[in-house]
């Protein structure tokens, strides 16, 4: 019955790929649901426009879900938008070229510039313990924009940062080394869209005819990785210099964390203080809403 | 202003930066020539709309913080008691960062080109406010007594007195307005648009990490702002005739 | 005209200037006053064109008390006051301006203002100062005396019925300085005008005071008055009682020198 | 100002705070009384540090811009000729937001505090150099002609007529650099650092989503800014006596 | 002392004031300027003292092309000059200051300054011209005759070899002026003094200059000099000559008026 418009704050990272295809594919029509795509330069500036009401769904990550819903649930992960595979990595950690570093021993209490209390963070802490590293050797630096990670790393500033994909790539040519990825820890590296909460009450239908032309949208892109070079450049989710051999990762189907996923996530952020007591996994995830 | 220092200048800029470039090496300064290349190219295409959108909102918010704020600076430099009053309110508020507004604004405003140029206008606003009042403070008692002495009362003192012994002061202001409405849109275009060389700079600096666009769309801002100070240099002259006799 | 009662008047943390000083200038008067530098001649017109308000006592012009300044008293300062974004044409048609930006509401402005020969009276002025050749010129631009007649210009366009004047004429030549005290003489016969012309110059003061109040470098307390009254008469200034009222003021402020 | 102005203007400023808050009813826009108890409980423990750090940021990269931007102020408005050569140079740089130069000086400075005063500084340099410029251009030619004529040069002009002339200036920019300098706080503390009233509302507000600790910050550089006001009226006072006789 | 020789002079697109204008004033001499508003008096000061370029021409004094201010030239300017932001003692310290800044280097300052007597002599000075009372006080403190007072002290407490001063006695009263006039005839005695009054009295004029050069209200092409030789005697003012002297002066600008 409500025709309404559904807006999204989305990041310019590949991750969002799949909301991109399905508009400009008209999935989202075919599904008979609007949708606009709200461009956001920073998950700062995404958390503002929901908090202020401006945008009904957000590109982000099960951290932050947490964080929404510390006091009380406000928004809830309904897909994954991105998670790391076993061939793609989403996160490496990288070294500087002048640094020395070459093991994840190595990294013994260097700093590594991550961003705080984000996936980011997240995925450091866990790969790491996952190689062997002991909690109290992990150290790290605050630098919230990619582009500063990069820049320092580049100049040796930070002797190892943690980059995405597909920036990463651009590090590693400027001579940095990976250390490590996290194909070695999958389960921890995603990205999630979330809904406002009073939108899912209210609008339940309009999420699912969104989610169900994503869906279309991922399968469109996983059936066929080729098609999608001139949507890529026109929206510039791949730096130019990296366009012409980047291959887009399998993004997943129909799917939301699971509870040992959000436990894990939970537990870390609770050691973080980023949340103060437990959350409850329905409060936080909701499947229902999956074609 | 003249024309030929103003390409002297560049000049020298470009050398300087040139310079600077061999030294340092590295991708994040990349060298002025390319980047004129890069510039030229785009100028005409993408980056001559997103100048255009950023000309816009400028020069928008600066109109609207000039004529809301050198009255009230006139106001508050006119009367002590109003400036005992305000001058609290404007030192608690100047030095908070406008930007944790940007939710507030956008829930009133929503998210459009209005909401971007007020939060530049909250930046500028407070700047100005200080300059003009601080100035009309300053005035000679001898022009405000021998004024009255004419029949003037507040209203007229404002107009004939106040107001045209701060113009410099509000052209002033108005230089300074440039440098930083332009130097902000960088934090201001960066929510929910996608024109505008703050958005311009940011995604291809901090995103796409070409570095070369993101100093096309530097010198793009560069640009902009010195248009504007010629425009302003215009201005001062025709308003202010008395200044640039000798 | 203008009434001083008990007035008192210091500056901040200064000494009394004046103290229950009383004066009574009747209507149609011509008075000058003189005195020696900084005894407080500039600060009585101040107080007198209630532009200062006096530390205790009370000062009535016309029957009123005087709160705000009068707009049909007109005031020439000792150091001008010109506006120096406005030529001198600006500069003498300001009076008119502001009684155009209130409209004649009697209290900014008279009731009776025609504002019709505004232009007429800020021409004749100007020609009559002799302010023609630069009445397109910025203040910065003029010569003292200049300035000077600019001052004054604007001052008597707007016709005022009662003049204040400190030391209107001191940079000017002898013979343009003639020419004004007779401007002077004139419009008082013209008209009903109340002058006061603070002066260091005790022929001027002879030849345009018809009283001649004497203020001293200490607090004042009571007015020192020197009647003259033939004044401004045709040939005055080659009479005897001109030199007899010029040696008689040589003598009084020698004693505070 | 006087400190009881200063307290019924907190005390407006904070009506109108819970009045908003109220018509808005969302967790960004937290009421004060809670921000008020959060900001007690935090001052004298995490916050408190924040504060002194962001002091010490504040402060020093003031006093290098006043000392820097100051005389240069001077120097171009007292010379037709080295204004004409400088002002492009200016005009092209001022504009340019200085948080793209965040990667360049951190090359050369490293990322310590250094850098942070340095980019403080790069904001501030050219606010203040526009004004004290544009004041320095504006002093009456009778009083330069008046010190030349009792034998001063150009060095003793600078010393005797622009640098006392110019002092109301220099307050009038030392007053906008205190709300400016702070209000940057939030862009240069971000960037590999944990300290400082900058890197507390980001993290709070961002990371945290803990809004009335951000407005704690908030409040924190809001009185930052307010105590460095009240020693910039001392200042005044004590600099320019002559401009408060009445 | 000075050479004026064939000098031009107009202000930006303004008719000329002097076109080759030549005139020369000899060491130790003591000359007036009398002329109307407005003649170009002031203007001659400036070109004198250095602080404008003639259009064309040149300007000796002792001896040199004058091409900056000279430091023992000392000139007292119509509209005072006075620092707002400094003190009456910080005024007249001015001049002292300025020279301590530079050191004796010849240029800036004379190289025989003997910085001990500083003190003394800005006392003295601050003394002599009845300054006391107000040398804490700032230039809006004072009164006009105050302010010029100030004005003179500043000057005349650098010890000037040429003095020139523009209208410096204009807003005093009579007994500070004469006494003032007294001043500089002294100063002529005790010093090798050139000075160079310029005055709109012509009485000023006829008691201090031995030459008197009246300037008019047109392009000034030669110099019009009246002789007073006996200027500065004792008991002048009462003499024939002197009377002579003013009526002979008062026709000459009556011409022009
Ligand atoms: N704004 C002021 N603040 C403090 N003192 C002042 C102020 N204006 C004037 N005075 C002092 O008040 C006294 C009287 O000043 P006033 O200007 O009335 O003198 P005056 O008689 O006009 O002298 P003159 O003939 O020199 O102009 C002087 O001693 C002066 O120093
Ligand atoms: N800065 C200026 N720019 C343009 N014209 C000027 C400037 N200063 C003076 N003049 C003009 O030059 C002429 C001579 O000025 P000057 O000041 O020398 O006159 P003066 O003889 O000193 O007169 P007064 O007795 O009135 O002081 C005047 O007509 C004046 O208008
Ligand atoms: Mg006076
Ligand atoms: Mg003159």
């Amino acid at each position: 019955s409500q025709q309404q418009k559904v807006r999204i704050a989305v990041l310019p990272v590949i991750d969002a790929l799949p909301i991109y295809v399905a508009q400009q594919e008209g999935y989202f029509k075919e599904q008979g649901v609007e949708v606009e795509i709200v461009p956001v330069l920073s998950a700062p500036e995404r958390d503002q426009l929901m908090q202020s009401g401006q945008v009904d769904s957000i590109l982000t990550e099960v951290v932050v879900n947490m964080i929404y819903n510390k006091e009380t649930p406000q928004i809830k992960t309904v897909r994954f938008l991105r998670t790391t595979t076993v061939t793609t990595p989403m996160f490496r950690i990288l070294a500087s070229k002048d640094s020395g570093i070459n093991t994840v021993a190595d990294l013994a209490g260097v700093p590594i510039a991550i961003s705080e209390g984000t996936v980011i963070e997240y995925m450091t802490d866990r790969v790491l313990e996952k190689a062997g590293m002991a909690p109290t050797d992990i150290a790290k630096v605050a630098v919230p924009k990619i582009s500063d990670r990069m820049a320092f790393l580049d100049s040796g500033q930070v002797q190892a940062a943690v980059m995405p994909d597909p920036l990463a790539s651009l590090s590693i040519k400027n001579g940095a080394r990976v250390i490590i990825d996290d194909t070695s820890y999958p389960e921890v590296s995603h990205s999630v869209l979330a809904f406002r909460i009073e939108t899912l009450n209210q609008q339940g239908e309009a999420v699912r005819k969104v989610l169900a032309g994503v869906e279309q949208a991922v399968t469109a892109i996983n059936g066929d990785k080729t098609r999608w070079n001139g949507l890529l450049a026109e929206l510039k989710l791949v730096p130019e210099p990296l366009l012409k051999d980047y291959v887009l990762p399998d993004y997943p189907l129909a799917s939301v964390p699971s509870e040992e996923q959000f436990a894990d996530a939970m537990q870390w952020a609770r050691e973080k203080g980023l949340i103060q007591k437990d959350l409850q996994y329905a409060d936080c995830v909701d499947a229902s809403f999956l074609p | 202003m003249k024309r030929s220092h103003t390409f002297w200048a560049l000049l020298a800029l470009m050398g300087a930066w040139q310079a600077l470039a061999m030294v340092i090496q590295r991708p994040i300064l990349p060298s002025p020539v390319v980047v004129l290349g890069v510039f030229f190219a785009e100028i005409f295409g993408e980056l001559g709309g997103h100048f255009l959108a950023s000309l816009w909102r400028v020069t928008a918010s600066m109109v609207i913080s000039i004529l809301l704020a050198a009255p009230a600076g006139l106001a508050l430099g006119q009367s002590q008691r109003l400036n005992q009053i305000f001058a609290p309110v404007i030192y608690l508020l100047y030095p908070i960062p406008k930007v944790v507004f940007v939710p507030i604004v956008a829930l009133f405003l929503g998210i459009n080109d209005l909401s971007k140029i007020v939060m530049i206008f909250l930046i500028l606003f407070f700047q100005i406010l200080v300059l003009v009042r601080d100035q009309a403070e300053g005035i000679r008692p001898e022009l405000v007594y021998s004024v009255r002495s004419l029949g003037a009362g507040r209203r007229a003192l404002f107009r004939f007195v106040y107001w045209p012994a701060s113009l410099p002061a509000v052209l002033t202001a108005v230089r300074q307005s440039i440098g930083t409405a332009v130097a902000v849109l960088y934090v201001v275009e960066l929510v929910a648009t996608s024109r505008g060389l703050g958005y311009y700079i940011y995604i291809h600096g901090s995103t796409f990490m070409d570095y070369s666009k993101m100093y096309a769309g530097v010198l793009a801002m560069s640009l902009l702002g010195l248009g504007l100070y010629f425009l302003a240099d215009v201005l001062h002259r025709r308003l202010c005739p008395w200044q640039f006799i000798r | 005209m203008i009434r001083l009662e008990e007035l008192s008047y210091h500056y901040p943390s200064k000494p009394l200037i004046f103290e229950r000083f009383s004066l009574e200038i009747g209507g149609g008067e011509a008075w000058a006053v003189l005195g020696p530098s900084g005894c407080g001649k500039s600060t009585l017109l101040y107080l007198a064109a209630g532009l200062r308000a006096p530390t205790a006592g009370r000062v009535w012009v016309n029957g009123a008390i005087l709160e705000r300044p009068r707009p049909s008293t007109g005031l020439i300062l000792q150091d001008f006051g010109l506006l120096p974004w406005a030529t001198v044409e600006e500069n003498v048609r300001l009076g008119f301006k502001i009684r155009d930006f209130y409209g004649p509401d009697g209290k900014h402005a008279p009731e009776t203002t025609p504002p019709a020969v505004m232009d007429e009276r800020v021409r004749f002025w100007i020609e009559r100062l002799g302010l023609e050749p630069v009445r397109g010129q910025y203040p910065g631009q003029l010569s003292g005396g200049q300035r000077q007649r600019t001052a004054i210009a604007r001052t008597l366009v707007l016709n005022p019925d009662l003049l204040l004047m400190d030391e209107p004429f001191a940079s000017l030549d002898a013979p343009t300085r003639e020419n004004l005290q007779k401007i002077v003489l004139q419009l008082r016969q013209e008209s009903p005008l109340t002058s006061v012309i603070v002066t260091h110059s005790i022929e001027e003061a002879a030849v345009l005071g018809q009283k001649i109040l004497i203020l001293r470098n200490r607090t004042n307390r009571s007015a020192e008055v020197v009647d003259n009254p033939e004044a401004g008469g045709q040939g005055y200034a080659d009479s005897e009682g001109y030199r007899r009222i010029c040696s008689q003021l040589r003598e009084m402020l020698g004693e505070t020198a």
